[in-house]
């Protein structure tokens, strides 16, 4: 039993960490007013990032660091898209999407000349060490490093939008553009910085699924982790502790999906506890969804000088 | 890029163009191995080949036209999903002729088919595990509940409970063939349940089950599949499920050119007996291989003579198994 | 002694798309005055304070700031100048908190830490210096409509603003908080402050400008010292005509049966708070009620529950004889019961829509625009836009450019229209002329006094006294949820209205 | 702009005309730029640009076959665009046109498979089966969003993988056909879509249901009084209420509808095509139906063009591999440029308009 709940435990932890990083990172761009359906391509193109500055360096904080180039790179692009150009967000996040897998497909070709996956490259194994801590030792050696990363991510995430001028700034941007404009911010300024925060966020989620635990770039590898991020968002209300708490809510769910498959004669089929985390978002949803709408005010609405405003 | 030799696959000197439809390449799986083995052949015996990579399954139709346009003549279809696509284009180009390496097909002159027995090969792996392990617990990591998972997933069990018939065997699907995150948790899973040896057969998601071998540390192993993947971590994999595809299909390949052997409607089977299949010990890890003691092997190779001289048929599915093991009493 | 300049412009041009907003004007604001802008809604005026404040460049023409030559490239650069402005529209955050609304962009503390408690003892200490009642801590979504104002005046304070531009403040206020505001900018005026004043309502124009500045079709009309002119020499610049906004006569009505009756209406919200508390009413055919009050004292409960968007917890509504309580709000509306919103972006208006699609909002479904009530005739709705056009003096290039690109007034004509079009019983109008320039003003009330005198119901909300004694015939006043009592229009006076306001009875 | 000026009706046409060219215009420069930046990454790795492109557009648009082949591939797109694009004239995002699009070709395939009729009963019925198993698809988020105010576009997310789950365990399980493959059986012939040229030629009914689908949409949205409700919940939610527009019940329709066109898209996929259902047979064209109603500003005739355009790519995408070498990411290179660029419209439109400003002045 206790073998079961911590087995769960640092399952939740390492399957929810990518989810977590890229759900900060999303409910970051979405606050300042920019969404991105698409932090699925982002995590794409720094998963393979991350792989290729890990081989070519044969170092995987060096990957860490490509991911991160990488993730910036492909929000920029979002950046550029949606803030400078006006464009419709919904649209430049599936063309994000595409290009991440195309970059990253044309990518492994050009590099490795491999098709489908990369080399073996170094990476960021289990923190074994830490093992001999009592009590909580063997439950820490069982996590990667990102896990660490995310604590203090989640913290500095948490404390810029409590504390700092710049939380502040862009709640306000995301909220209403044209007050922020008026009261002399630079409405353009404080959400690229948003859009490429997501997009460094996003390139840690991806990096953890190539190097952190994993050894390689494969296409297809972040199987819909985006979309789950995107949720995280969504359901944790585009609140800090309630996105990480709903991305460590799809890795619980995971977690437990894979335990029970692995209960001897269990006569569900597979597809049905694999279908858990889906079903039990849904049920958490619908008991726990307001009457009330918190969303972001100005969310999705392109604001420049490219577009009439009203 | 699709093609195989520099400039767009073709060879102007009239020989052999082969042409490949494939879901996608680079999952570690069947798909790569049958380029692998076409490779070969265009090296070894100058024939051309391509490969296009079909991403819709509406798609195979016209990828066959597409290759056929191209001047292949051979076709090769790999997997079961691109069945009817092929029947269909078969039928409208009768003068090219077509392998189709995912089951039996008889019904056209110009198709060939291969059927593979990988419940066979599964089997001796199953028992190998079985008798290795310590705890008494083995596991392995699947994709997708298919026919042809099926047979490893029903072959495997059988083989470790003829040998051991308390040993627990834990089965997991991920439902995916890149998830290799997945994978890799899933095997995690298995060996925090006591799971000491962990097989796989789950495309890409095989690296994983690798990676989590490795950080599990001590006493635990895997095994691989596909051509053997020792070199992807070869401190681990005792053995491997092997299918080896890429030879087969180079002496198909060899056969067909030298002497226009082609097995129109006909259809060729390859379990153990055959050599289409077979448990291979690790190539890579002489201390691994020498670990395994002899009269461990000696009983797989046993198993082996039983299953291909009639003695033992290898169930492929849930009934084939639930008899099985019934007669197993 | 010679006059300084805070504001000067000179030959001032905007243009967009097919108008020329501000042609040429040249302003002249003396530094430590009150300048009001005047002029009919579409004047010119709000584009005219965006340009000041940096938010638009104009096409031509030179401003000077201080008798210096400015060139804004945005609101920064405005602020730096310590120019602030407070807009029509209010450009708060209503999820976050009285202080960070104000200190936003100008935060106290590092970089990295916001001073929140600075933040809000320097908002104190300017709430007092100026007498604006504030709780920094407060979030801004729970405030009133003044509160909110108070943000956005604290808001250019707290930047040291010295040239202040309000645009439209008193649009939304209620007389006594609007004699408040009046105030307020004359307390800033003492303490040196140059203040550039935009108001429809010539009451408190009079009562504060030095100079008012009267702008039509995006020209100056001219200029005049307060001392020197009379409210109808201003409506005459302003609209090029007299306006008579005295009350009117009324047929006589005798012995009308009850239209619409309410009994002991109640409605509460939350469990708690009575937002509605045993409402009994009465409107006849051939008058209009008017419902004064102070805002937030149910109104908007009472409307609702009238119009069905809202199911009270206990009482009848009888329309016609009938009880409508459980009747939806379009059943309502098709048994003759029209409603005028009171915020016409919000609820009035389609603003995407065309003129004329919005002219049909809520009959859409009916002959002659909808053929069994599913396939739209938009040749029948045209034609009706076309009618209404003419009959409402609706202002647009034509009636198939989109509503949101018509004028306040003209918006409000639209929803005006589209109401007395369905030939309803009884009509419902709440502050129908918030916003709207004199002339457009005087026509909405004679509006309202037409469907009187048709033998209609009217029942008129509005924070206007001047409004309702001039349009009403009997007036309710409620308060804290309770009609305090109904009153003939004729005879009474402000002051006793204003009492029962506050919830004494007349004869108290 | 305050006189009021009346203009004869044509004069409207005229102008709506203008606005059209304009359009075309800004998607040409859009592609033109898209083209030239996927050539100079083509080129980066090593490949010769106008080879690719030219493989493309033999592939998509070269031979009759070609051409067909394309017109085919738009089809599952211009179905998920519209299902996209009507829930979103209404202002209701759904993601889920994917898990739709599965549950209705799983309802094909089966009333495909199990029931037995004569063609004219059979293939409507199988149509219908698909469209009713998008509309239930659509119906549980819409229930939720109704009830419990559960964000659409979450719901659609989870309802995508529940779809993909379900539909694996009825491949493999219960509803497993003959064969090594894991796929439901095939239909029967009376429940296939009769194609529309002769072989060679690939093109079946469903390219004129889809066409008929987008009529239909274009006549609900603009002709109808539910359309005309529809469009004003989109605009403006508050409005509509108080004016007597029901507006949950438009939202709850609208996402009903959606889920029925997706449904659609993977009942054509069945009776077209497939002829059963495979696993993993459809390659996001849910997700791709939201593009495509973007590109084409949720207009129901533009996304017959949107969805040509992503069509042509996907047909020429195998050319490309096989004659000109280059890998099928670089499709998706390509696609995610050309996308890209088509957002662009805003500031392509601004230049235009100022040159053009300039030139009169
Ligand atoms: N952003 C814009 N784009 C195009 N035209 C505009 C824009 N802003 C204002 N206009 C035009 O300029 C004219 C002047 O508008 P402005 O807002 O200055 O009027 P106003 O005098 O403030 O009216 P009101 O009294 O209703 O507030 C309007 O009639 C409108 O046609
Ligand atoms: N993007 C735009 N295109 C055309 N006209 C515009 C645009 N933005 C604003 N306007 C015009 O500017 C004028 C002023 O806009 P504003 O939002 O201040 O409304 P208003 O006329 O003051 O009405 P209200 O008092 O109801 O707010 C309006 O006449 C409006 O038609
Ligand atoms: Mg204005
Ligand atoms: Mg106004």
């Amino acid at each position: 039993m206790l073998n079961a709940i911590t087995y769960l435990l640092s399952a939740t932890l390492r399957m929810g960490t990518p989810i977590a990083f890229t759900a900060l990172g999303g409910m970051t761009s979405e606050r300042s007013g920019v969404n991105n359906i698409g932090l699925e391509g982002i995590m794409t193109a720094s998963a393979f990032g991350a792989a290729v500055g890990s081989y070519l360096f044969q170092n995987a904080w060096m990957g860490i660091l490509f991911a991160i180039v990488i993730g910036v790179g492909i929000s920029a692009i979002h950046s550029l898209v949606c803030i400078t150009w006006g464009g419709t967000q919904a649209v430049s996040s599936m063309a994000l999407v595409l290009l991440s897998t195309g970059i990253s497909g044309v990518g492994l070709k050009a590099l490795f000349n491999q098709q489908g996956n990369s080399p073996q490259v170094p990476y960021l194994p289990t923190t074994t060490p830490l093992e001999k801590i009592p009590v909580i030792g063997p439950f820490l050696a069982q996590q990667s490093p990102f896990v660490y990363i995310l604590f203090i991510v989640l913290i500095l995430v948490w404390y810029m939008f409590k504390h700092t001028r710049l939380g502040l700034r862009i709640v306000t941007v995301g909220e209403n553009p044209k007050a922020a404009e008026t009261a002399g911010l630079s409405v353009h300024r404080i959400r690229y910085f948003s859009v490429i925060f997501s997009g460094v966020l996003g390139g840690l989620g991806g990096a953890m699924l190539s190097i952190g635990g994993m050894n390689m770039f494969q296409e297809d590898m972040v199987a819909g982790r985006g979309y789950l991020a995107l949720g995280a968002v969504t359901m944790g209300r585009w609140n800090t502790w309630g996105v990480f708490g709903s991305a460590m809510f799809f890795g619980f769910f995971s977690a437990l999906q894979l335990y029970l498959q692995t209960i001897p004669n269990n006569p569900v089929p597979a597809e049905f506890i694999q279908m858990i985390p889906y079903v039990a978002t849904v049920i958490v949803l619908a008991l726990s969804a307001s009457k009330q709408n918190v969303g972001i005010a100005a969310g999705g609405q392109p604001y420049t000088k490219f577009v009439q405003q009203r | 890029g699709g093609s195989g030799s520099g400039e767009g696959g073709g060879t102007d000197d009239g020989s052999l163009r082969v042409g490949l439809i494939a879901s996608s390449m680079g999952t570690q799986s069947f798909n790569d191995d049958v380029w692998a083995g076409l490779e070969k052949a265009q090296e070894e015996l100058g024939i051309g080949a391509e490969y296009i990579e079909v991403s819709e399954v509406s798609d195979a139709a016209n990828s066959l036209r597409t290759l056929i346009a191209q001047g292949d003549t051979l076709l090769v279809v790999p997997s079961s999903e691109f069945h009817d696509a092929m029947m269909e284009v078969a039928a409208e180009y009768p003068d090219c002729n077509f392998m189709y390496l995912a089951g039996e097909e008889t019904g056209a002159e110009n198709v060939m088919s291969v059927e593979y027995k990988e419940n066979e090969a599964a089997f001796l792996g199953g028992a190998l595990a079985a008798s290795l392990s310590q705890t008494g617990k083995i596991g392995t990591v699947l994709a997708v509940q298919e026919p042809l998972q099926l047979r490893y997933q029903y072959g495997y069990m059988a083989g470790a409970k003829t040998v051991n018939p308390d040993c627990e065997v834990s089965v997991l699907f991920t439902n995916s063939y890149t998830d290799t995150n997945l994978g890799q948790e899933s095997a995690k899973a298995l060996y925090d349940k006591g799971a000491d040896y962990v097989s796989c057969f789950a495309g890409a998601c095989n690296l994983g089950v690798f990676n989590a071998a490795k950080e599990a540390g001590e006493g635990k192993y895997c095994l691989g599949a596909a051509t053997g993947q020792f070199d992807k971590m070869p401190d681990k994999i005792v053995a491997s499920v092997v299918k080896s595809i890429d030879v087969a299909l180079y002496d198909m390949i060899k056969d067909y050119m030298d002497n226009g052997t082609f097995n129109g409607g006909g259809c060729t089977v390859l379990g153990l007996k055959e050599g289409g299949v077979e448990l291979r010990y690790t190539t890579m890890n002489d201390e691994l291989l020498n670990s395994i003691p002899e009269d461990v092997k000696n009983s797989v190779e046993d198993l082996k003579n039983k299953i291909i001289n009639g003695e033992i048929t290898v169930p492929g599915t849930e009934e084939e198994y639930n008899t099985y093991i019934a007669s197993l009493g | 002694m010679s006059v300084k300049y805070s504001i000067q412009l000179k030959d001032i041009t905007k243009r967009f798309p097919g108008i020329v907003a501000n042609d040429h004007i040249t302003i002249d604001v003396e530094q430590g005055e009150i300048h009001t802008l005047a002029g009919e809604n579409g004047a010119g005026k709000s584009t005219l304070m965006n340009i000041i404040y940096g938010l638009y460049q104009p096409d031509e023409g030179q401003i000077f700031i201080n008798e210096q030559p400015v060139h804004f490239q945005s609101s920064k650069d405005s602020i730096a100048h310590k120019i602030g402005m407070v807009h029509q529209h209010f450009m708060l955050i209503p999820k976050l908190t009285v202080a960070e609304n104000i200190v936003v962009g100008q935060e106290p503390g590092s970089r990295l830490k916001v001073d929140r408690a600075g933040a809000e003892k320097r908002i104190r200490e300017l709430s007092e210096k100026y007498g604006l009642k504030i709780d920094p801590h407060a979030k801004v979504a729970d405030l009133s409509v003044t509160e909110q104002q108070r943000v956005e005046i604290l808001k250019i304070l707290y930047r040291e603003a010295e040239i202040l531009i309000f645009d439209e403040p008193t649009a939304v206020l209620t007389p006594q908080e609007i004699d408040e505001f009046c105030d307020i900018l004359l307390g800033l005026k003492a303490s040196g402050k140059t203040i550039l004043f935009i108001s429809h309502k010539m009451a408190e124009v009079m009562k504060i400008s030095d100079h008012i500045t009267v702008i039509r079709r995006g020209k100056v009309i001219g200029t005049v010292r307060k001392d020197e002119t009379n409210v109808d020499e201003l409506t005459r610049m302003m609209v090029g005509r007299d306006v008579n906004l005295s009350r009117r006569e009324r047929k006589e009505f005798t012995d009308q049966p009850n239209l619409l009756e309410l009994k002991n209406v109640s409605y509460t919200v939350n469990k708690t708070v009575k937002k509605l508390d045993g409402i009994n009413l009465q409107l006849k055919a051939g008058e209009v009620l008017g419902i004064a009050g102070v805002d937030g004292n149910g109104q908007e409960e009472l409307v609702q529950a009238i119009c069905g968007q809202i199911t009270p917890d206990s009482g009848e509504i009888l329309f016609k004889g009938d009880n409508i309580v459980k009747k939806g709000i379009r059943a309502r509306k098709d048994s003759g019961i029209a409603l005028v919103p009171e915020d016409r972006h919000r609820d009035g208006l389609v603003l995407q829509y065309s003129v004329a699609d919005n002219l049909v909002l809520g009959m859409h479904y009916q002959e002659p625009y909808a053929h069994g009530r599913t396939w739209m005739d938009y040749k029948a709705i045209h034609k009706n836009a076309e009618t209404l056009q003419d009959d409402f003096d609706i202002r647009c290039a034509n009636v198939d450019v989109p509503a949101g690109t018509l004028s306040g007034g003209n918006q409000q004509k639209i929803v005006i229209a589209r109401e007395a079009s369905r030939n309803p019983d009884v009509l419902i109008a709440v502050q129908p002329t918030r916003g709207l320039d004199i002339g457009a003003m005087e026509f909405v009330q004679k509006t309202l006094l037409e469907q009187r005198d048709k033998g209609k119901g009217v029942l008129l909300f509005s924070l206007e006294l001047d409004e309702i004694l001039s349009v009403s015939d009997r007036i309710a006043v409620i308060f804290k949820g309770r009609i305090v009592d109904v009153v003939d229009a004729e005879g009474v006076t402000r002051q006793e209205l204003g009492r029962m306001m506050l919830g004494s009875h007349r004869d108290a | 702009m305050e006189t009021k000026v009346k203009k004869p009706l044509f004069a409207l046409d005229k102008k709506k005309l203008q606005e059209t060219g304009l359009s075309l215009l800004i998607t040409l420069i859009a592609l033109v730029m898209a083209l030239v930046v996927g050539a100079l990454v083509i080129w980066a790795f090593g490949s010769n640009p106008i080879e690719a492109y030219g493989a493309l557009w033999r592939g998509a648009f070269g031979t009759g076959i070609a051409f067909t082949v394309t017109l085919g591939k738009a089809v599952p797109v211009m179905l998920t665009g519209l299902a996209v694009a009507i829930a979103f004239r209404c202002s209701v995002f759904n993601i889920g046109a994917e898990g739709q699009l599965l549950i209705g070709a799983m309802c094909a395939a089966l009333v495909g498979a199990y029931v037995h009729l004569p063609m004219v009963l059979h293939l409507p019925l199988t149509i219908l089966a698909s469209m009713v198993g998008g509309m239930i698809w659509a119906f549980f988020p819409a229930v939720l969003k109704l009830k419990g105010n559960v964000n659409v576009v979450i719901s659609t997310i989870m309802f995508n993988y529940i779809a993909q789950y379900l539909i694996s365990y009825l491949i493999l399980g219960p509803f497993k056909g003959p064969g090594e493959s894991p796929a439901t059986a095939t239909i029967d012939k009376t429940a296939q879509l009769p194609d529309l040229l002769p072989k060679p030629y690939v093109l079946n009914l469903g390219f004129v249901l889809a066409l008929v689908a987008v009529v239909a949409v274009y006549i609900i949205l603009n002709r109808t009084s539910l359309g005309y409700e529809m469009r004003a919940v989109g605009f403006n939610p508050n409005a509509s209420r108080t004016n007597g527009i029901n507006v949950n019940r438009n939202m709850f329709l609208a996402l009903l509808i959606s889920g029925a066109l997706a449904g659609l898209a993977g009942g054509i996929e069945v009776t077209g095509s497939l002829d059963k259902i495979v696993n993993n047979f459809s390659a996001n064209y849910g997700f791709n139906g939201i593009p495509v109603a973007l590109m084409a500003h949720n207009n129901p005739f533009a996304i017959i063009f949107s969805a040509l355009l992503i069509g042509a790519m996907r047909s020429g995408s195998a050319m490309m591999q096989s004659s000109a070498g280059i890998s099928k990411n670089m499709v998706d290179v390509i696609q995610g440029l050309i996308i890209v660029f088509l957002c662009a419209e805003h500031v392509i439109r601004y230049y235009i308009k100022r040159m053009g400003g300039k030139k009169n002045a």
